[in-house]
C-alpha cells in the first residue's frame, strides 16, 4: 500500500497539467471540481499509505524512481522519504488542501480566471508535496522553489491591481534570499557528505565537525527565515495578503510558510552537531518575531493583515520551539495552526464574500447575525489560536512554552507577552468582526466618521511608491487598492452568508481546529502521540524536559490566565469602551515598526541609487572604453588621412622621398674598398 | 572529394559523412538562394527552410548515433586541406560539442520560422543558413585553422543581419560587435599560428594545426602555455562574452532582428564558452588552472554584474540582453571550476541558455511584431489580453530563473555545486545571483504584463497557432531537460572526464617538472583545485571535515 | 679628346637644357619641343655607345611618334595657352621636389665620385656580347625572339591593352558629367558612419 | 672591358636627368607636361641602361631599353587618353583637380 506514495504528488500534478492545457475549455465550476477531485484522492491515497507505513519498519519508506542529476559522483534521484515527520506534513497538507480547493469553488465564483486559479492551487500542491517527500535536499529544493513560485503567481493572481503584482514579485525576491541559504547549505552539505540524501545527511550528522555543521545550519536558517517569513525576511508575507483569501490561507498560514519550520525539524542532527549559539539564534529570531508581529498585529484594520501578522507571529512559536529543541511541539504547532489559522483565514474569506469584497474590519460588526456559520467557525478558530483550553492551540502553544522556558525564563515570558497580544488582537478582531453594532448598512455614520479620523493619523506616514523597493507602506496601508476604507462602500453594503462549499471547510477545520490538541496531550506519555509518531525523526536530538505534573499544571494555569487576560481586555477595549482604543493602536504598530518602511526606503533610495550607479559604470566606464578606443582610433585616423590630400603630386613627392630614403639606406650599407 | 571523405571516414558507425553534411548543407542552402532571384523570395524561405531543417534532423540523427559510452571524437572525417602546414577539413564530434551541434540544428529552424525579415528576404535567408553552416562548422571543426575560419565567418552573416535587418542603431551595433569580437580574434590568431608552429617539435618537424596531434604533442612549456591561453581567452572571453568585454552583447542584441537574437544568443554566445572548453582547458590544461581564480572571477562578476546592469535597462530586449552575461558567467564559472560537475553544468548551462534565452528572444519577437516597440514603458498589462503569451512567456521566464523542475536550474546549480567544491566563495557570491535574476525578470515581468493594459496596449492579439507552434519544442525541451537530464548528462560526461583527466596528468606533469629545477616557473595559486571532481579531498579547506562513513565520530 | 668624348660633351648639353625646357617652360608646346630636343640628344648618346638601332627606334618612335602624339593633345585640346608656374597650391611642393632631385643626383654622384670607376661592378657578358661579332640590330633581334621571347610576347598585350585602354578612356560619354569645381581641403568628406551617435539610445 | 671615364660621365648625365625630370614631375600641373616630365626620367634610365650594357659588353641593356620604349609607347597612348577624358569633363583641368577622385 505504501507503494503508492507516488500518486500523492502525481495526482494533483496530473490535475496541473489538465488544467493548463484544457482549463479553459473545462470551465467554471467544472475546473473547480476537478481541482478539488485530484487533491481529495490524493488525501485519501494518503490515508491508504498512512496504513501502509504502520507496516513498514520505523515507519520509513524510501523510494527511487530515476536519476534527475547525474553528474560524476554527484547523483540525485526523484524520491520519496516517507517517514513519520513527512507522512504527518502530507496528511494535513493534502487534507487542509482539499478543503480550502472546495472553499475556493465558491469563492472564486465568477472570477474570469477561475480555472487558472485551480491550476495554481493543484501546482502548488504538487510543489508542496514535493517539498516534503523528497528524499534528497535538492528535491526538496524543488518543491521549495515550486511553492515559492506558485505563491507568486497566486499573490499576483489578480495581476491587474500594480499592488498585487508587486506583492507577488516582493514575495518571491525576498523568498529567493532565504533560497539563496538553501543552496549554499546544498553545497556546504554535498562537500561534506558527499550525497545530499536527507537520510545520509541525518545518519551522518552526528559526526560532523562543529564549523562544518554550523555553516550548514546557518544557511538552512536563512532559507527556513525566508521562506517562514521570521525576522528579518517577514515582510513579504503581510504583502502577500494581496491574492485570493484560499491562497493566503493554504500558502501564506497552514502549508508553505511552513516549510521553513520543517526543514529545520528535518535537518535536526545538523542542528544538533552545530554551535551551540545556532539553536539560540532559532530561538531569538523565533521569539524576535512573535512579539513583534503580535504588536503588529494589534493595530490593524484589515481583516486579512491581522490574520497575516498573526501567521508571522505564530511561526515565530514555531521557530521558538525548534530552537527550544521542541521538535514535536514545532511539529504539533504547525499542525494545530495549520488548522485553526486556515479556519481563521476561510472564514476572514467569507466574511469578504460576504461584504462584497471590503477587508475593512472598521466597516463590520454584528456580522454573527447574517453569518452564523461562518462566525461560529471563526470564533472557535479564535478561541483556539488565543489558546483557551481545551481547544488545540492552547495545548500546542503550551508545549512550546515549556520548551522555552527549559532554554530560558526570558524566551518564556517573552512567549507569553505574545500568548496575551495574541489573545487581545484576535479578540479585538472578532468583537470588531461579529459583535457589536453593525457598522455596515445605513446606521454606521457616525461611528465611520470617528474611526476614519484615526485611520488618517495612521496612514499618515506612508511613504511613496516606487518601482524597485515596492509595495510599500502605502500600499500595505488601507489605501491599497483592495481595501478601499475611504470610499465608504460599507454603506450600502447588505452582508450574507456564503454557500455551502465555502461554509463546509470552515466548519470541518473548526472541528480540527476544536480537537486537534489530542494528537499530543501532555498528561501521559500514551497520550503523545505525536512525539511518539515523531519519534524516530526527531528522537535523538530533542530536548527532554521531564516535566512534574505541578509544574505542567502550572505553567498551563498561567497560559490560560493570560490568554482570558487578553480576551477581557480586548472586551473592555472593543465592547465596553472602557479605553480609548487608540492608547493600543498605536500607529508604530500600525506600520509594522517601520521595517517594512525602512526596507523599502533603503531599497528605494540607496539600493536602487546603487544599482543604477553600476548601470551608469558599465554605460559609462566599461562601454565608454570601448567606444574611447574607438573614437580614439578614428580621431588619429581623422588626422592620419589629411596625408591623404588627393594631390597627386603630393603623392608623387611621398613616393620620391620614399625613394630617398631607400637610397640613403643602401648608401649606409655598401661599403666601398 | 566525396570519395575521399568517405575513405578517411573514421570513429563514426554511419556509412554516410554526416559532420561534413551538417556543415555543408546549410551552405550550400546558401549558396542556393543565392541563386534564386530576387522576385521570387518565397523560394528563398522554402529552401532556407529546407536546408535548416535538413540540418536539424542530420543533427538529430547525430544524437541517435552517437556512442554514449565513447568518451573521444566520433565520426570523424579528415580532408587534407593545404598539406604542407597540415590543415585539415578535420571534423569530430564528442560529448562536448554534440548538444551544441544539436542546439544549433533546432534552433535554427525555428528561429526561421518565428521571424520573417522585413525587406530584402532573400539576403537575409541567405545570410541566416550560412550563419547556421558556420556555427555547425565552428563546432565540429577539429583542426585550429578550420575552427578559426568558421568561428571568423559566423561574424559576416551577423553582421549583416544586424546591419541590414536590424531597429534603430544597427549600424553602429553591427559595426561595434563585429570590430570587437575581430579584435578579440586577432588574438586567438596569434596563439593558433604560434601553437601550430610549436607543435612542429613534437610532430616530427611538421607545422601542424590538426587540433589531435597538437594535443599529442604535448610541447608546451609553461610560460608559453600561459601567454597563449591567453591569446585564446581575450577571443573567447569576447565572445562569450565575459564582464568586462560584454558590452556589445546588449548592442547587439537590441538592435538585430528577433533571428539574428535567437541564434546570437542561442548559438554564438556557446562559441566563446565552447572555444574556452575545446581550446583553453583541453589545449592548455596548466595554463587553465592557473587562470582559473581569474576567469572565476570574471564568471561572478558577471553574474552578479549582469544581473544588476539587467534590472536597470527600460529596454526589454537590452535588458534579455544582459540577463544572457548573466547567465553565460554561470558557463565560464562551471568551466573553470575544473571539475566534473562544474563542467558538466558549463556544457549544459550553455544548452539551456540557448533554450531558453532563444525562446525569450522568439517571445520579445512576437511582442515586437505587434507593438513595435521594446520599452518596457510603453508596455503594460499584456497578460490580461494575452493571457497565452503570458503564461508561455512565464515558463520561459521561471526557466531563466532557475526554477527547478526546469531546464536552467540543473545547469546553474550543478556550476554552483561544482565551483563550491573547488572554490568556495565564488560560488557563496555567485549564488547570489539567483536573487538577483529573480529580481530582474520578475520586475521586467511585472512592468511589461502585469497591472492595467492601457489602450495601446489593449488591442495586443494573443499568439495565433503558428506562433504557438513554434514554441511548442522549446518548451518541450524547457520540461524535459529540467526533469530528466540524465540523458544529455550522460553523454557530456565521458568527453568531461577526459578532458579533465588529461588536465590532471598534465598538471602532474608540470609540476614534477617544477619540482625538478624548474626554478622560472611560477606556483600555481593554492587550492587551484587540480581538476579534482571528487568532494573534500583537499584536506587544506577549511571545511576540512571530510566525513566518510568510516569515520564518523559516535 | 676623343671624338667620342667631344660628342658626348655637345650632347649632355643638348640634353640637359632640353630637360629643363621641359620643365620650365610655361607654354606646353615650348615643353614638348624642349623634349624634342632632349630626345634627340639622346638617340645621338644612343649611337655614341654603339646602340644603333636603339638610336633610330629613338627617334622614329619617340620623336616621330609620342611627341607628335603628345602635340596633337595639346593642340587637340586647345591647352597650348601659358601655364600658371607662379603659384603653387601646395605648400613646400616646390622645396621637396628641388631637395629631392638635389638628393636623388647628389646620391648618384656621390657613388659616381667615391667609387670612380669602381664603382661599376658585375661580370662582362658571355652570352650576349655585344662584340660579339654581329652587328648591333642582328644581336638585338636574335636576343629578343631567343632569350626575351616571352616578355616580347607579353609587351605584345601590353600594346594591344593599351590601344584598347586609351580608345575606352577617350570615347565620348554618352552624358557628361561637368566636375564641380574642387573643394576646400580641410573638408573632413562625409558625415562619420558611427560612434557619434552612441549615447543617443540612452 | 674596364669602364672608363666617360662611361661614368653618362651615369652622372643620366643622374642629373633624371631628376630633372622628377622634379618637373612633383612640380608642374599640366599633365601633358607631366607625361614629359615621365618621359625624361625614362630617357634617363635608358642612358643609364645602354651605359651599363656598354660596360658590361651586354646586349641586354640595349633589349630592356626597347621594352622600356614599348612601355612609355603605352604608358604615352592611356596616359593622353587620361588626359582627354579628363578634359573633356573638365577643359582646362591640372593634375591638382583629379583630387575630386578623392572618396
Amino acid at each position: 500500500m505504501v507503494e503508492l506514495i507516488w500518486l500523492v504528488p502525481a495526482l494533483p500534478l496530473v490535475g496541473f497539467t489538465i488544467l493548463w492545457f484544457f482549463g479553459k475549455r473545462i470551465g467554471e465550476p467544472l475546473a473547480g471540481w476537478l481541482g478539488t477531485a485530484v487533491v481529495a484522492l490524493s488525501f485519501l491515497t494518503t490515508l491508504v499509505v498512512f496504513a501502509g507505513l504502520w507496516n513498514e519498519p520505523d515507519h520509513t519508506f524510501q523510494v527511487d524512481y530515476f536519476t534527475w542529476i547525474p553528474a560524476g559522483d554527484f547523483q540525485v534521484e526523484i524520491g520519496f522519504l516517507l517517514d513519520p515527520l513527512s507522512m504527518a506534513m502530507i496528511m494535513f497538507v493534502t487534507g487542509i488542501g482539499s478543503l480550502i480547493h472546495l472553499y475556493s469553488i465558491g469563492y472564486m465564483h465568477g472570477d474570469s480566471r477561475f480555472p487558472r486559479f485551480f491550476t495554481y492551487l493543484n501546482l502548488f500542491v504538487f510543489s508542496m508535496l514535493m517539498l516534503v517527500l523528497g528524499d534528497n535536499m535538492v528535491l526538496t529544493f524543488l518543491g521549495w522553489e515550486g511553492v515559492g513560485a506558485c505563491s507568486y503567481l497566486l499573490i499576483s493572481f489578480w495581476f491587474e491591481k500594480e499592488a498585487n503584482a508587486s506583492a507577488g514579485k516582493k514575495a518571491f525576491v525576498t523568498n529567493r534570499v532565504g533560497d539563496w541559504g538553501f543552496m549554499v547549505a546544498m553545497f556546504a552539505a554535498f562537500f561534506t557528505f558527499g550525497s545530499l540524501n536527507w537520510s545520509t545527511i541525518t545518519s551522518q550528522a552526528p559526526g560532523l565537525a562543529e564549523t562544518t555543521a554550523t555553516l550548514i545550519a546557518v544557511m538552512l536558517l536563512i532559507g527556513a527565515v525566508g521562506k517562514s517569513a521570521q525576522l528579518p525576511l517577514f515582510i513579504w508575507l503581510p504583502d502577500a495578503m494581496a491574492g485570493p483569501t484560499p491562497v493566503s490561507a493554504l500558502i501564506h498560514a497552514a502549508t508553505m510558510v511552513t516549510a521553513g519550520v520543517y526543514l529545520l525539524v528535518r535537518a535536526n542532527p545538523i542542528l544538533a552537531a552545530s554551535a551551540e549559539w545556532v539553536p539560540w539564534a532559532i530561538a531569538i529570531i523565533g521569539a524576535a518575531t512573535l512579539f513583534i508581529a503580535a504588536t503588529i498585529a494589534v493595530a490593524q484594520t484589515d481583516i486579512k493583515k491581522v490574520l497575516a501578522y498573526s501567521t508571522v507571529s505564530q511561526l515565530g512559536y514555531m521557530f521558538l520551539a525548534v530552537g527550544s529543541g521542541g521538535y514535536t511541539a514545532a511539529i504539533f504547532h504547525m499542525i494545530t495552526h495549520a488548522f485553526f489559522k486556515a479556519c481563521l483565514f476561510l472564514g476572514s474569506g467569507s466574511v469578504i464574500h460576504g461584504m462584497h469584497d471590503d477587508q475593512d474590519m472598521r466597516h463590520m460588526g454584528a456580522l454573527r447575525k447574517v453569518m452564523p456559520f461562518t462566525a461560529f467557525g471563526f470564533i472557535i478558530g479564535w478561541l483556539a489560536i488565543s489558546g483557551v483550553p481545551p481547544f488545540s492551540g492552547f495545548w500546542s502553544k503550551d508545549e512550546i512554552l515549556s520548551y522555552a522556558l527549559h532554554k530560558s525564563p526570558v524566551l518564556y515570558v517573552i512567549g507569553l507577552a505574545g500568548a496575551l497580544i495574541t489573545a487581545f488582537y484576535m479578540s479585538r478582531q472578532v468583537f470588531m468582526v461579529f459583535f457589536g453594532k453593525a457598522r455596515w448598512g445605513a446606521s454606521a455614520d457616525a461611528e465611520l466618521a470617528n474611526l476614519d479620523a484615526h485611520d488618517t493619523s495612521a496612514a499618515g506616514s506612508a511613504g511613496d511608491a516606487n518601482d524597485l523597493g515596492e509595495a510599500t507602506v502605502a500600499a500595505d496601508a488601507d489605501a491599497g487598492p483592495v481595501a478601499v476604507a475611504t470610499e465608504h462602500h460599507g454603506h450600502d453594503v447588505q452582508p450574507h452568508e456564503s454557500p455551502w462549499t465555502m461554509t463546509l471547510p470552515i466548519l470541518v477545520l473548526a472541528f480540527f481546529a476544536l480537537v486537534a490538541g489530542v494528537l499530543n496531550l501532555p498528561f501521559t506519555e500514551n497520550l503523545e502521540f505525536l512525539n511518539k509518531w515523531l519519534e524516530p525523526v526527531v528522537g535523538e536530538n530533542q530536548a527532554h524536559l521531564g516535566l512534574s505534573t505541578a509544574k505542567l499544571l502550572a505553567e498551563m494555569a498561567i497560559s490560560t490566565v493570560v490568554a482570558l487576560t487578553g480576551i477581557a481586555l480586548a472586551y473592555a477595549i472593543y465592547m465596553k469602551k472602557k479605553f480609548d482604543a487608540r492608547k493600543v493602536e498605536l500607529p508604530f504598530f500600525y506600520n509594522g515598526w517601520y521595517i517594512d518602511h525602512g526596507v523599502t526606503v533603503f531599497m528605494g533610495g540607496p539600493g536602487r541609487r546603487l544599482f543604477e550607479l553600476i548601470a551608469l559604470f558599465d554605460r559609462v566606464v566599461i562601454d565608454g572604453a570601448v567606444n574611447g578606443v574607438g573614437r580614439l582610433s578614428r580621431g588619429g585616423a581623422a588626422r592620419l588621412r589629411t596625408v591623404q590630400n588627393g594631390y597627386v603630386r603630393w603623392y608623387a613627392l611621398m613616393v620620391g622621398l620614399g625613394t630617398i630614403l631607400i637610397i640613403a639606406f643602401i648608401l649606409t650599407q655598401v661599403s666601398f674598398s | 572529394m566525396t570519395a575521399a571523405i568517405l575513405a578517411s571516414e573514421g570513429g563514426g558507425s554511419l556509412g554516410f559523412p554526416i559532420l561534413p553534411a551538417l556543415v555543408l548543407v546549410p551552405m550550400i542552402g546558401a549558396l542556393v538562394i543565392g541563386l534564386i532571384p530576387r522576385s521570387r523570395p518565397e523560394v528563398a524561405r522554402q529552401v532556407a527552410i529546407l536546408s535548416s531543417l535538413l540540418a536539424g534532423v542530420l543533427s538529430i540523427v547525430l544524437l541517435v548515433k552517437f556512442d554514449t559510452a565513447d568518451d573521444g571524437f566520433q565520426f570523424t572525417v579528415s580532408q587534407t586541406w593545404v598539406s604542407s602546414v597540415d590543415i585539415k577539413f578535420f571534423l569530430g564530434v564528442d560529448g562536448v560539442s554534440l548538444f551544441l551541434v544539436v542546439l544549433t540544428g533546432i534552433l535554427f529552424p525555428i528561429a526561421l520560422f518565428a521571424a520573417k525579415p522585413t525587406n530584402d528576404p532573400k539576403g537575409y535567408y541567405a545570410w541566416l543558413t550560412l550563419l547556421m553552416g558556420g556555427c555547425m562548422g565552428a563546432f565540429l571543426a577539429l583542426d585550429l585553422f578550420l575552427f578559426f575560419l568558421m568561428f571568423e565567418i559566423t561574424l559576416v552573416p551577423l553582421y549583416f543581419l544586424i546591419g541590414k535587418w536590424g531597429h534603430g542603431r544597427r549600424v553602429y551595433a553591427a559595426t561595434k560587435f563585429f570590430l570587437y569580437t575581430m579584435a578579440g580574434s586577432a588574438f586567438m590568431l596569434v596563439s593558433i599560428v604560434a601553437l601550430a608552429v610549436i607543435a612542429k617539435a613534437g610532430d616530427g618537424g611538421q607545422v601542424t594545426f590538426d587540433f589531435t596531434k597538437i594535443i599529442a604533442s604535448d610541447s608546451l612549456a609553461t610560460n608559453t602555455g600561459r601567454w597563449l591561453f591567453l591569446g585564446m581567452a581575450v577571443a573567447f572571453a569576447v565572445k562569450v562574452p565575459s564582464f568586462p568585454f560584454h558590452t556589445w552583447l546588449p548592442d547587439a542584441h537590441t538592435e538585430a532582428p528577433t533571428a539574428g537574437s535567437i541564434d546570437l544568443a542561442g548559438i554564438l554566445l556557446k562559441l566563446g564558452t565552447y572555444g574556452f572548453l575545446r581550446f583553453g582547458l583541453e589545449l592548455f590544461p596548466e595554463a587553465s588552472v592557473y587562470f582559473a581564480p581569474l576567469l572565476l572571477t570574471l564568471g561572478t562578476i558577471g553574474i552578479i554584474y549582469g544581473g544588476i546592469v539587467a534590472a536597470m535597462q527600460r529596454n526589454f530586449k537590452r535588458l534579455i540582453a544582459y540577463s544572457s552575461v548573466a547567465h553565460m558567467g554561470f558557463a565560464i564559472m562551471g568551466l573553470f571550476a575544473l571539475n566534473t560537475q562544474g563542467v558538466e553544468g558549463s556544457v549544459l548551462q550553455m544548452v539551456n541558455h540557448g533554450i531558453s534565452t532563444g525562446a525569450l528572444f522568439i517571445l520579445l519577437g512576437f511582442l515586437y511584431q505587434r507593438r513595435h516597440t521594446y520599452e518596457i514603458k510603453d508596455l503594460r498589462g499584456i497578460a490580461k489580453v494575452a493571457p497565452v503569451f503570458a503564461g508561455i512567456f512565464t515558463v520561459v521566464m521561471l526557466s531563466s530563473i532557475g526554477l527547478p523542475g526546469l531546464n536552467g536550474f540543473v545547469s546553474e546549480f550543478l556550476v554552483l555545486l561544482g565551483t563550491f567544491m573547488a572554490h568556495r566563495w565564488w560560488a557563496v557570491v555567485a549564488a547570489a545571483g539567483v536573487i538577483i535574476a529573480a529580481l530582474y525578470l520578475l520586475w521586467a515581468y511585472q512592468r511589461v504584463f502585469q497591472g492595467e493594459p492601457d489602450e495601446a496596449n489593449a488591442s495586443f492579439p494573443d499568439l495565433n497557432l503558428n506562433e504557438r507552434l513554434v514554441m511548442v519544442p522549446l518548451l518541450v525541451l524547457i520540461v524535459f531537460l529540467g526533469i530528466y537530464p540524465k540523458p544529455v548528462l550522460d553523454r557530456i560526461e565521458p568527453s568531461v572526464n577526459r578532458i579533465l583527466t588529461r588536465m590532471e596528468e598534465q598538471v602532474d606533469r608540470y609540476d614534477q617538472a617544477r619540482t625538478q629545477g624548474g626554478s622560472e616557473l611560477r606556483e600555481v595559486p593554492e587550492g587551484g583545485g587540480h581538476g579534482e571532481g571528487g568532494h573534500g579531498d583537499e584536506g587544506e579547506h577549511a571545511l576540512s571535515v571530510h566525513v566518510t562513513t568510516g569515520e564518523v565520530a559516535p | 679628346m676623343s671624338v667620342e668624348v667631344v660628342v658626348f660633351a655637345v650632347c649632355a648639353v643638348v640634353v640637359l637644357l632640353g630637360g629643363l625646357g621641359v620643365v620650365l617652360s610655361r607654354n606646353p608646346v615650348h615643353s614638348a619641343l624642349s623634349l624634342v630636343a632632349t630626345l634627340f640628344g639622346v638617340a645621338v648618346l644612343f649611337l655614341n655607345m654603339d646602340a644603333q638601332l636603339l638610336a633610330a627606334v629613338q627617334v622614329i618612335v619617340y620623336t616621330g611618334a609620342i611627341v607628335v602624339l603628345i602635340l596633337f593633345v595639346m593642340m587637340l585640346l586647345g591647352v597650348d595657352r601659358d601655364d600658371d608656374l607662379d603659384t603653387e597650391p601646395l605648400v613646400g611642393q616646390r622645396i621637396f621636389a628641388v631637395l629631392i632631385g638635389v638628393g636623388m643626383v647628389g646620391a648618384v654622384l656621390a657613388v659616381l665620385i667615391i667609387g670612380g670607376r669602381d664603382a661599376v661592378t658585375g661580370a662582362q657578358s658571355v652570352t650576349g656580347e655585344l662584340a660579339g661579332g654581329y652587328d648591333n640590330v642582328y644581336e638585338l633581334g636574335r636576343q629578343l625572339f631567343t632569350t626575351y621571347v616571352f616578355p616580347l610576347e607579353v609587351t605584345a598585350g601590353l600594346l594591344t591593352i593599351a590601344v584598347v585602354g586609351a580608345v575606352v578612356l577617350s570615347r565620348r560619354p554618352k552624358d557628361v558629367q561637368p566636375i564641380p569645381e574642387p573643394e576646400s581641403m580641410t573638408d573632413q568628406g562625409d558625415e562619420p558612419l558611427t560612434l557619434t551617435h552612441e549615447e543617443a539610445g540612452h | 672591358m674596364e669602364a672608363s671615364n666617360l662611361d661614368v660621365a653618362y651615369l652622372a648625365l643620366a643622374a642629373i636627368l633624371f631628376a630633372i625630370g622628377g622634379v618637373g614631375l612633383l612640380v608642374r600641373r599640366n599633365p601633358l607636361v607631366m607625361i614629359m616630365c615621365v618621359e625624361l626620367m625614362l630617357n634617363a634610365v635608358n642612358v643609364t641602361f645602354v651605359a651599363f650594357g656598354k660596360m658590361l659588353n651586354d646586349i641586354s641593356g640595349q633589349v630592356i631599353v626597347f621594352f622600356v620604349l614599348v612601355v612609355a609607347a603605352a604608358e604615352v597612348v592611356v596616359g593622353l587618353g587620361l588626359v582627354v577624358a579628363m578634359s573633356r569633363r573638365r577643359p582646362g583641368a591640372n593634375a591638382d583637380d583629379l583630387r575630386l577622385l578623392r572618396g
